[in-house]
Parts: structure tokens; C-alpha cells; sequence
């Protein structure tokens, strides 16, 4: 049981830091500090983080950010990175166009 | 000592959250909040289309969806300090046979017996309002004062705004039983044996709430159905409104990024024997979904999807969710069975609940919603 | 709606999943391979370096053709590969769905093996989304299978295997590597791929990271810094390179996104999302089994043969083979296996600094912290002998699973033994006679023939060389040392090319007799 | 030159059948079957695209299909991933700006 405002006071308010500013999620364009800040708001697992500000939510799905994330995640909550569950993965892995999506040999709806 | 307070509310999704917010505003000082999962919103309040709707919906719902959208969604995002993306450009409710016009008119005329601003429309308007739908389209309802919002957003800026003014959360907080104390409901006990203590207790858990309420002996006649949803990439701007079909085969919007979300199901899904806490999407759905939609916006063929998940529906025997306080469990206020329209009515719900809690009149009547509605027929 | 059905299904076509076809296949069962790139062989392909290992690991060889063979053996077996097919979900009852060109197909295993491999993982600085900032996966994806160079200029960040063999094959594919970076302290691949990048002259800055890559709408340079406490770069550290391309190479991380779709249970590890498995690679879904990287970060040697025993354990599964049969092959196999998880590289060592080999010689400093042995460590190992007339010179100091060059002399002048990660001792009383395939079989390019006062003052040292233009008979140019300096004048004496070699041309320079010991490199003069 | 023609290991690049292509309405060839991505990394071209939210330029990383950075608009269709999308004769790649091919987005 995580009691959240507990959480929030041991870590202290967000304090912003040089390196804020740097990319983090390359298709949906979140940085650094967007990340940090959304912790100290509240958000302490990815999938809320991916929900609040898209990172990991882009054409790729996270497959290039989904570490850096869960590190400064692990960093900000003082947590092992290992304690920072990775999102669900989910189907399609790759974008499908809608139309071959739709082409499964099933009936016309 | 056990942890305590005014109110305790099972259940970290939207109207959970909402519920806490609405409490904070009015001064309630102690309020806390268990959520099961690891996350807040894990469930339905994440995983909707983001319809923000009053047409299509029965008459004994619409006084507070109703409320809701004059009142709270405009000004949401001010209120929260997050943007909740509320679009209110219309709904648009599609038919392609005389049955489906049909079946739309009659929903269309019985809201507006209620007050409701929602008509038919043929061919050529529905067109002129969305030019990317499909030549088979014959006709629509069409009301204006309806839209969509983005229900991540709506039910985190819940969380974060309440969380700010002092709200307790608690995530991965499993609720096994409730128990009264001398006549009155007091106690929440989790499975790891820890107690919480309130004076009232809000449950507000999908269908989970069936199983914790009946520990007091109440039961809500509930059916559970999984429905998946698709996003796709992101899009130029397109168009504003909330579509549905009379065929109910799909809903959806495309959202201030971009994406499309879309919500679908390929029939399959009524007789799904999965756990509660697994979400996994059916392969069928996908595809499906994906052919219904073409059929009505050919626009989108070559839009990629770029992510589908599935989440339970708690479908109450009558199509409406139960938001009452339990009179035979003084201390016990009810909301759930909310039946996949849950989203758009939140706030609204939200600050009913709030209202319940403190026994104090609610915004709207909600005595068509009670508990002890189901009885026999004979 | 047809869902067509198979005994198995393998998801990947990469080193595990066609191992693992092929030991299926060899069981009776008919295995579809799907894979969604347009070639097999996963990273094979792209891997031209020669493999370390022995004979069973097909060591001496390099990844492409290590591919080849594979490719061969998983057709005679009978297994249906088919390409441009990617898997885009895996769903309740073991049913995948593949997309196929302009169309989903619907397939049900009653087993499936996901061998998906790894993924880059990837770090971030100001300026790491410009062009010209690209993977090390996609190096070698552009220069080896599609023969474009990835840049002109490259500073590589990372000195894993991974940076180390990257940065090679950069400069064989007529790149310039500028510098070899790493916030570690210490090399972190094998000290002979250091060395043979470090005597092409490339620097090492081990403790340092970027600091910014430079550049409006492509990269134009990058600036590096020092890495102090706190991983904070000290000031005034900072240097600047002129690059047109920023190569990282900072670790892979095991693909297992289907895995965690099906709901298999994942561990969340030093090494990555891994699924929980059994010693058969049985996940914890009836019936689903997956090996190689996608269940933790190893060599691809060793991921053909974990794919080998997940391919007779889903024979086992399907009944084609019975217990005793299972047994006996699979021990076969794991004593392969066992063989290459040994030495200072071996996973259980991950992490740990060895100050001794297992021989009780201290290691390198130099090669850890500059990559590359200097001249006063060097006559500490048993390969490294002094001798008037023609002899191998062994520069491996590192205990790692490899030993071609055991076998390589016919004249029984290198020793390694039984255990595999030994270092090779040169024999005191062999008689070499300066054929050469000792050098041309050592995977990490570390032996070295000399001769001294083959006229008099000077002696000749024979090298490996990978390199293009070929230098001729009577070039006149520079020997380079360990460190990539300068250490005198050479002359080449010989040319050496031989099917045998594989590609590894032996060089032959002349230089001093004093700089025998020391010249290990060639770069003409022009 | 970016184009490998010998190579000490994999020895001279086999011989490929020239394919003509529009890079932004620009005339380019490269070789039928190659990845688009790679034949306008022959050309010297380094930008695919510029982002939807921040207008920054990005190229090729990871160049196997995961990270989606290398999208152009292929044929009139964005969002195309050019690192494994093969290229044929005609081809028109342009310049992706955001999710279009206009660039005041």
C-alpha cells in the first residue's frame, strides 16, 4: 500500500534542475522536467505519467524512452528502478494502418 | 489507532476522485481515498472514449448528465488547473437504415420531452457538419450542446487538485470488507487486515463494488462486459464532434492531440470469463472495430493505430448506475453500475456524492437511481 | 474466420528462434518462423567481426556467415520462415497476430517461442535528437547491410562490445571513429576489441559523457566532459570535436513487449523486463516458451543454443520426444552453454571488477583505462614470449571463452587446454613455421608473429589487417603502437591473403629489432 | 561518397538496379529494394522531418523500424517509417512537418 501524501512530504516539493529541459520521449516531445514535476504532483507509476503527459504514448509506444522514464521516475521517488513497473504493452506492436488492421479475412461489420 | 476519517471513498477513479475533490471544496477536511490498483484511474475511468454526452441516454439520467454539462465541464479546467480538453461542438449519432433512424428518433424524442436540445437530421446536414463521414449515412441525431473531454486528463486533474488541497490517497489499498459498528457503517478493512475508520463511506469501485457492498448484505444486480478502444496517431485537425453509431458498433472523437480514440467491440466480448484485474484485448476486436469505423469515416484508412486496450464495464440490470445513499447501512452511499456512460457525468456525480456524504440536498433529484429500485416484478 | 493452426510458432528469426526451429523441426515438428524484418538471422547479418567461443560455438567465424550456415541448416531441416511478417500481437490460446503486407493473419500454436531479441537503449543529452545522433544498431544496420555510410566523422559513445566492434567496423567501412567515450571508468567489452581499436589511433576517454551535440538542423560537432563525483561533469574538462555523427552504444534492453501482452509474469531486473521462465524457457503461460535476449542480454552464441534446448523443450512439450531423449540432448547442449558463460565476462561476474586472471596475473590497468596494454604489462602473459626466430606473439590477457587459436597451429605451438576461458600459453621448444593462421583465427586479432634480424637490425612483425586499400610489398609508411602512436618507420614485406584467413590479410612489416615488441600497427605514408 | 562500393569483409557491393525518385520535388535515384532511408543518407539528406510541438528536425536513430523518428510522408501518406519501407521506382518522399506535408504548421 503506497500512502501518497506520505510519499510526497519524504520527498520533498519539486525543485527544478538544470537538465529539466532535455528530452526525454522523442515522439510525443516530454521532457525532463515535465517528468519530475508530474512526480512531485502525484504521479508515481508510469502508467499514470504516460495518461498525464503522453510520454511513452507516441508512434513508437515507448520503446525508446520507456528506461530513461523509469529512471528518473526511480530517481525522483528514491526507489530502486527495478520498483518502477514498465507500462502494459499493447497490441498492435507496430502501427497498423487502419485499413490492414480491418483486412483479417473477417465478416464486413 | 486506525487511520480515520469524514468520509472514505473505495475506489480511485474518476468518480472517486471527483467525489474527494467536491468534499475538499466544501471544506471536508479529512477525506481518504483507497484505490486497489497500483495507479489512479486504472480502471474504466482511463480506458473510455471520453464522451461527454446527454443524447442516447435514458430520461432518469439526464437531470444530473445534464447539470453536469451546464455547470461543472465548462469550467473544469480552470477549476483543476489542468486541461481536461472539454470540446462542446455536438454529438453526432449516426444511422445508415430506416431502423437505425428509427431507433435514433425515438431516443431523440424522449429527451426531448426532459428539455433537451437534440433533433433529427438527414443526409446533407449531417454532412455539412462533418464532411469526412461516409455517402451511406441517411440520416443523424444531432445535439449540439454535446462533446467529449479527455478522460486521462479529467480524472488525473481530479486526483492532482484534491491531492493538493489535502485529500488522503492510498494506491494498492484492496478493500476486503466493510463493517458497521454499532449500527452504523465505520469500518473499511483491507485484505492486508489493515482498518481504516470513517464516518462515511463512499463506494464507487466498477463492479469490485459488488463484492465489497454485499459484505454488508446489499447486492446491485450487475453484469460484467469488457469493451476495448483503439487511439490511433496523430492526425491533422479533423473534426470536433463526438460521433456514435444507432448500431452502437463504435464511438469516438479525435482528441486535441490529434489521435482519434475510438471505442469498439466485436460481439465476442459478452462472454468473456476473464479475471476482474486482467485487461487483456481479444484479437478479434481490433480488426473488427477497425472495419465498422472505416464504414463511416473512409477518411481514416490509412490512419495507423497505434495502441488498443480493453477494460470492464459494470452493466447495471437497467441500463443506469445506482448513486444512492444505503438507507439499511446508515453511513453507505452507492455509485456504481454506471454501465459505460460513466465518464461524462462524473463531475456531476461527483459533486452529488459529495453532497450525499454531507447530507445535504442534492443539485438534481436522484431518487430514480436508488439502491432499493431492483424489486421483483411480482 | 480461418485461424490457421501450427504445432509451433516462433516468433523471431534471429540466432535463438531459428536454433530453435531447427532442433524442433529435427523432432518431427513443423515449426512456422515468423519475423518481421526482410532478411533472417536477427543481428547476424549485421556482425562481420569473427566470433569468439570453440569449434561447437562455430568460433572463428563471423556472424554473417555463422547466419548463413543457420539459414542452410533451418531449410534442411524443413523450417517455413516467412519474412516481412510481424507479429503484432499475442493473444489468450496462443494465438498471434501477424501482419503480413496488406493483411492480418490469425494463427494459433500449440506452442509459441518468442525469440524477439533485444532493443537499444538509449541516453539522453542536449542535442540528442538531431540528425546525425543514430544508434550503434543502426551503424551497423546502414554500413553492413545496406553499404551507406553512417557518417564521415563518428565519436561513438560507449565501450561495451557493442561500441568496441562498432567503432571497428566504422573505420572498415571507411568511416573516421574520433573518440571512444564512456561514463564508466573502465572498458567495459573485451580488452582485445579495445586493442584493436586503440593501435588505429582512436582515443579513449573512459569517466567521460557528452556533454552536447552541436548542430542547427544536423549534428556538426559534439562536446565532451569529464565525469566527477556525483556524475557531474567537471568544469573545464570540456572538449570539442568536429563529427558529423554521434553513434551510441550504451547496453540493450530484451525486447519482451508480446510477453508482457500476454500476461506472461515479467521480472523487472538489472538487465531489463524479463519474462519469468523455467529451464526449459517455459514462460508462466502453459505453452509459451522464450529464449535468447528477449530473456536477458547474452551473446548471440549463446543465444543459439538456448534456442537450441527451448526447441527440443517444445518437443518434449508436444510430445515428439520423450524424457530420457529431452535429457540427453538438452545436457549436450548446456554443457555448450556452461561453456560460454565462463571467464572475466561471464554474467555472474557483471559489474565486478577482476583485479587477476584466472591464471593469478594482474590485469591490465592500461587496457581498462585507455584501451589498450602497455608496453611494460604486456611480457607478463603466457602468450607473450621472447625468441630469436619466427613465433606467435599472444597478446590475450582476458579469461574469455575462445580458443581457435589452440587448434589454429598444426605444430602444437598453442596451448589452451580443456577449460576454454584459459589464456593461450606459447610453448617453449614448438617449432613455428610462419604459416600465419594463428593470426588469422584469433577473433579478437591478438597474435601477432615475430622475427627478429630478418637482415640486420631488424626484424619483421606480422599483423592482421581488415582494412581497405590493402597496403602492397615495398609501401613505405608508419608502425603504430598498442596506443595507436607512432612508434617508427615500416616498410611492407609481405601480403597475405588466403581463403583460410577469412578475410584477415596478414601484413608484414619491417621495422627495428628494438621495435618489435612495440609496433603493431601500419599506416601508410602518402 | 556515402555509398560503400568494396569492402575489406563483405567485398564489393553486389550491383543493384538504379530506381528514380522526389525527394521534396527534387529528382534523386537509388537502388530498388533499399530502404528509402538509405538512399537519402547516400544523398546527403539528413532531415526527414521536422516535429509537431517543438518544429525540431529528426533523422534516422535506431534505422530497424522501432523508434519511428525517420517518418516522411511517402507517397502522400505520413507518418511511413523510410527506414524499412523499401524504394521503388517513383517513390515521392517529402519532408514531413508535424503530421503534414506543409511547412507552416
Amino acid at each position: 500500500m503506497t500512502d501518497i501524501q506520505e510519499v510526497l512530504n519524504k520527498i520533498g516539493p519539486y525543485e527544478p534542475a538544470e537538465d529539466d529541459h532535455l528530452l526525454v520521449c522523442r515522439c510525443e516531445e516530454v521532457t525532463k522536467g515535465e517528468i519530475r514535476k508530474a512526480v512531485h504532483e502525484g504521479m508515481f507509476t508510469i502508467e499514470e505519467l504516460r495518461r498525464y503527459l503522453r510520454c511513452g504514448m507516441g508512434l513508437c509506444q515507448g520503446q525508446t524512452c520507456g528506461k530513461l522514464v523509469k529512471g528518473i521516475v526511480a530517481r525522483e521517488l528514491g526507489v530502486a528502478v527495478t520498483d518502477v513497473t514498465p507500462a502494459t504493452s499493447r497490441a498492435p506492436m507496430r502501427p497498423t494502418e487502419m485499413e490492414i488492421a480491418g483486412n483479417d479475412g473477417g465478416e464486413q461489420a | 489507532m486506525n487511520p480515520t476519517a469524514d468520509v472514505i471513498i473505495i475506489g480511485g477513479g474518476i468518480n472517486g476522485c471527483a467525489a474527494a475533490y467536491y468534499l475538499a471544496k466544501k471544506g471536508v477536511k479529512n477525506v481518504i481515498v483507497l484505490e486497489a490498483s497500483d495507479s489512479i484511474g486504472h480502471g474504466g475511468s482511463s480506458r473510455n472514449g471520453g464522451g461527454v454526452r446527454q443524447s442516447g441516454r435514458d430520461v432518469r439520467e439526464l437531470p444530473y448528465v445534464m447539470y453536469g454539462i451546464k455547470h461543472l465541464w465548462p469550467g473544469l479546467s480552470d477549476e483543476l488547473g489542468v486541461d481536461v480538453e472539454y470540446t462542446q461542438k455536438g454529438n453526432l449519432r449516426l444511422g445508415k437504415t430506416e431502423k437505425h433512424l428509427e431507433k435514433l428518433k425515438t431516443l431523440a424524442d424522449n429527451a426531448k420531452k426532459v428539455g433537451l436540445d437534440v433533433r433529427m437530421i438527414g443526409k446533407e446536414e449531417v454532412k455539412e457538419i462533418n464532411p469526412y463521414l461516409s455517402d451511406d449515412i441517411i440520416g443523424a441525431s444531432w445535439c449540439p450542446t454535446d462533446g467529449h473531454a479527455n478522460p486521462l486528463m479529467a480524472t488525473l486533474g481530479f486526483y492532482k487538485k484534491s491531492l493538493s488541497m489535502g485529500v488522503k490517497y492510498y494506491t494498492g489499498a484492496e478493500v476486503a470488507s466493510l463493517k458497521k459498528i454499532k449500527g452504523r457503517l465505520r469500518q473499511v478493512i483491507l485484505k492486508d487486515g489493515t482498518i481504516f475508520e470513517g464516518e462515511k463511506v463512499i463506494v464507487a469501485a466498477g463492479y469490485e463494488s459488488r463484492y465489497i457492498v454485499r459484505t454488508v448484505g446489499i447486492d446491485v444486480p450487475m453484469t460484467r462486459y469488457f469493451d476495448q478502444a483503439l487511439v490511433t496517431e496523430m492526425q491533422p485537425e479533423m473534426f470536433p464532434q463526438m460521433l456514435g453509431t444507432a448500431d452502437a458498433n463504435f464511438y469516438g472523437h479525435q482528441t486535441k492531440h490529434g489521435s482519434f480514440v475510438f471505442g469498439s467491440d466485436c460481439g465476442l466480448e459478452e462472454t468473456m470469463d476473464m479475471p476482474l484485474n486482467e485487461m487483456k484485448t481479444i484479437s478479434m476486436t481490433l480488426p473488427s472495430s477497425c472495419r465498422a469505423i472505416e464504414g463511416y469515416i473512409p477518411a481514416l484508412k490509412d490512419a495507423k493505430i497505434v495502441r488498443s486496450w480493453g477494460g470492464w464495464l459494470d452493466m447495471c440490470l437497467d441500463g443506469v448506475p445506482v448513486i444512492s445513499p444505503v438507507d439499511v447501512v446508515p453511513g453507505l452511499i452507492l455509485a456504481c453500475g454506471f454501465t459505460g456512460h460513466g465518464f461524462g457525468s462524473a463531475p456531476a456525480v461527483g459533486l452529488i456524492l459529495a453532497q450525499m456524504a454531507m447530507e445535504e440536498e442534492t443539485v438534481v433529484d436522484m431518487s430514480a437511481l436508488r439502491y432499493d429500485r431492483f424489486d421483483p416484478y411480482q | 474466420m480461418r485461424i490457421e493452426r501450427y504445432d509451433m510458432i516462433v516468433i523471431g528469426a534471429g540466432p535463438a528462434g531459428l536454433s530453435a526451429a531447427i532442433e524442433a523441426a529435427k523432432c518431427g515438428i513443423k515449426p512456422i518462423v515468423f519475423d518481421e524484418n526482410a532478411r533472417p538471422g536477427g543481428q547476424l547479418f549485421k556482425q562481420i567481426h569473427k566470433f569468439f567461443g570453440s569449434k561447437e560455438h562455430k568460433a572463428k567465424m563471423r556472424g554473417f556467415n555463422i547466419g548463413k550456415e543457420l539459414l542452410e541448416e533451418a531449410e534442411k531441416a524443413g523450417v517455413k520462415v516467412v519474412l516481412g511478417a510481424t507479429v503484432t500481437g499475442l493473444f489468450d490460446g496462443k494465438e498471434v497476430t501477424v501482419r503480413i503486407g496488406d493483411t492480418i493473419k490469425h494463427v494459433q500454436g500449440d506452442s509459441i517461442l518468442v525469440a524477439t531479441g533485444a532493443s537499444e537503449n538509449m541516453v539522453n543529452f542536449d542535442g540528442w535528437t538531431l540528425p546525425g545522433v543514430i544508434g550503434a544498431g543502426a551503424a551497423q544496420t546502414m554500413m553492413n547491410l545496406h553499404h551507406v555510410k553512417p557518417g564521415d566523422r563518428i565519436l561513438m559513445l560507449g565501450t561495451g562490445n557493442v561500441g568496441l566492434v562498432v567503432s571497428y567496423q566504422l573505420m572498415q567501412a571507411g568511416c573516421e571513429v574520433v573518440a571512444l567515450v564512456d561514463a564508466a571508468p573502465r572498458v567495459g567489452g573485451y580488452g582485445v576489441h579495445a586493442s584493436k581499436v586503440a593501435r588505429c589511433g582512436v582515443p579513449f576517454y573512459l569517466s567521460h559523457t557528452i556533454l552536447r551535440a552541436e548542430g542547427d538542423d544536423h549534428v556538426t560537432g559534439v562536446v565532451i566532459g569529464e565525469v566527477g563525483p556525483g556524475w557531474k561533469v567537471i568544469p573545464g574538462t570540456e572538449k570539442h570535436f568536429d563529427v558529423d555523427t554521434i553513434c551510441l552504444a550504451v547496453g540493450l534492453s530484451p525486447m519482451a513487449q508480446l510477453l508482457s501482452m500476454a500476461g506472461c509474469q515479467m521480472n523487472d531486473t538489472k538487465g531489463g523486463y524479463v519474462p519469468v521462465i523455467d529451464e526449459d524457457g517455459m514462460t508462466s503461460i502453459d505453452g509459451v516458451f522464450s529464449a535468447g535476449d528477449v530473456t536477458g542480454i547474452e551473446e548471440a552464441s549463446s543465444a543459439m543454443i538456448e534456442g537450441r534446448i527451448s526447441g527440443l523443450a517444445v518437443a518434449h512439450y508436444l510430445g515428439y520426444i520423450d524424457d530420457a531423449e529431452k535429457q540427453q540432448r538438452i545436457e549436450e547442449q548446456e554443457k555448450a552453454l556452461d561453456a560460454l558463460r565462463q571467464g572475466m565476462f561471464a554474467p555472474q561476474n557483471r559489474g565486478k571488477k577482476i583485479e587477476k586472471t584466472e591464471e593469478g596475473i594482474p590485469v591490465s590497468e592500461n587496457l581498462l583505462d585507455k584501451g589498450y596494454i602497455a608496453d611494460d604489462e604486456i611480457a607478463r602473459y603466457p602468450g607473450v614470449t621472447h625468441k630469436k626466430g619466427i613465433h606467435p606473439v599472444i597478446e590475450c590477457t582476458q579469461n574469455i571463452p575462445c580458443n581457435p587459436c589452440q587448434d589454429a597451429c598444426k605444430f602444437g605451438c598453442i596451448s589452451i587446454g580443456d577449460n576454454i576461458t584459459s589464456l593461450p600459453v606459447v610453448t617453449e621448444d614448438s617449432q613455428c613455421t610462419g604459416c600465419g593462421m594463428c593470426v588469422a583465427s584469433c577473433s579478437g586479432q591478438a597474435i601477432f608473429l615475430v622475427e627478429e634480424d630478418v637482415e640486420p637490425g631488424y626484424g619483421e612483425v606480422t599483423m592482421p589487417y581488415e582494412f581497405l586499400p590493402l597496403p602492397k610489398k615495398g609501401d613505405c609508411g608508419v608502425a603504430l603502437g598498442r596506443d595507436g602512436k607512432v612508434v617508427c618507420d615500416a616498410e611492407v614485406t609481405k601480403i597475405r591473403s588466403a581463403k583460410a584467413f577469412d578475410h584477415t590479410n596478414l601484413l608484414t612489416i619491417k621495422v627495428p629489432n628494438d621495435m618489435l615488441m612495440k609496433a603493431r600497427f601500419f599506416k601508410s605514408q602518402e | 561518397m556515402k555509398r560503400i562500393k568494396n569492402h575489406p569483409i563483405l567485398g564489393e557491393t553486389p550491383e543493384r538496379k538504379v530506381v528514380h525518385f522526389t525527394f521534396d520535388g527534387k529528382d534523386m535515384t537509388g537502388y530498388e529494394g533499399e530502404p528509402i532511408a538509405a538512399a537519402l543518407k547516400a544523398a546527403g539528406v539528413m532531415v526527414h522531418r521536422y516535429t509537431a510541438k517543438r518544429h525540431e528536425p529528426r533523422g534516422i536513430f535506431c534505422a530497424i523500424g522501432r523508434c519511428t523518428d525517420c517518418v516522411m510522408i511517402v507517397n502522400g501518406k505520413p507518418n511511413i517509417r523510410t527506414c524499412i519501407t523499401p524504394l521503388e521506382e517513383g517513390t515521392d518522399v517529402k519532408t514531413q512537418y508535424g503530421v503534414s506535408a506543409e511547412r507552416n504548421q
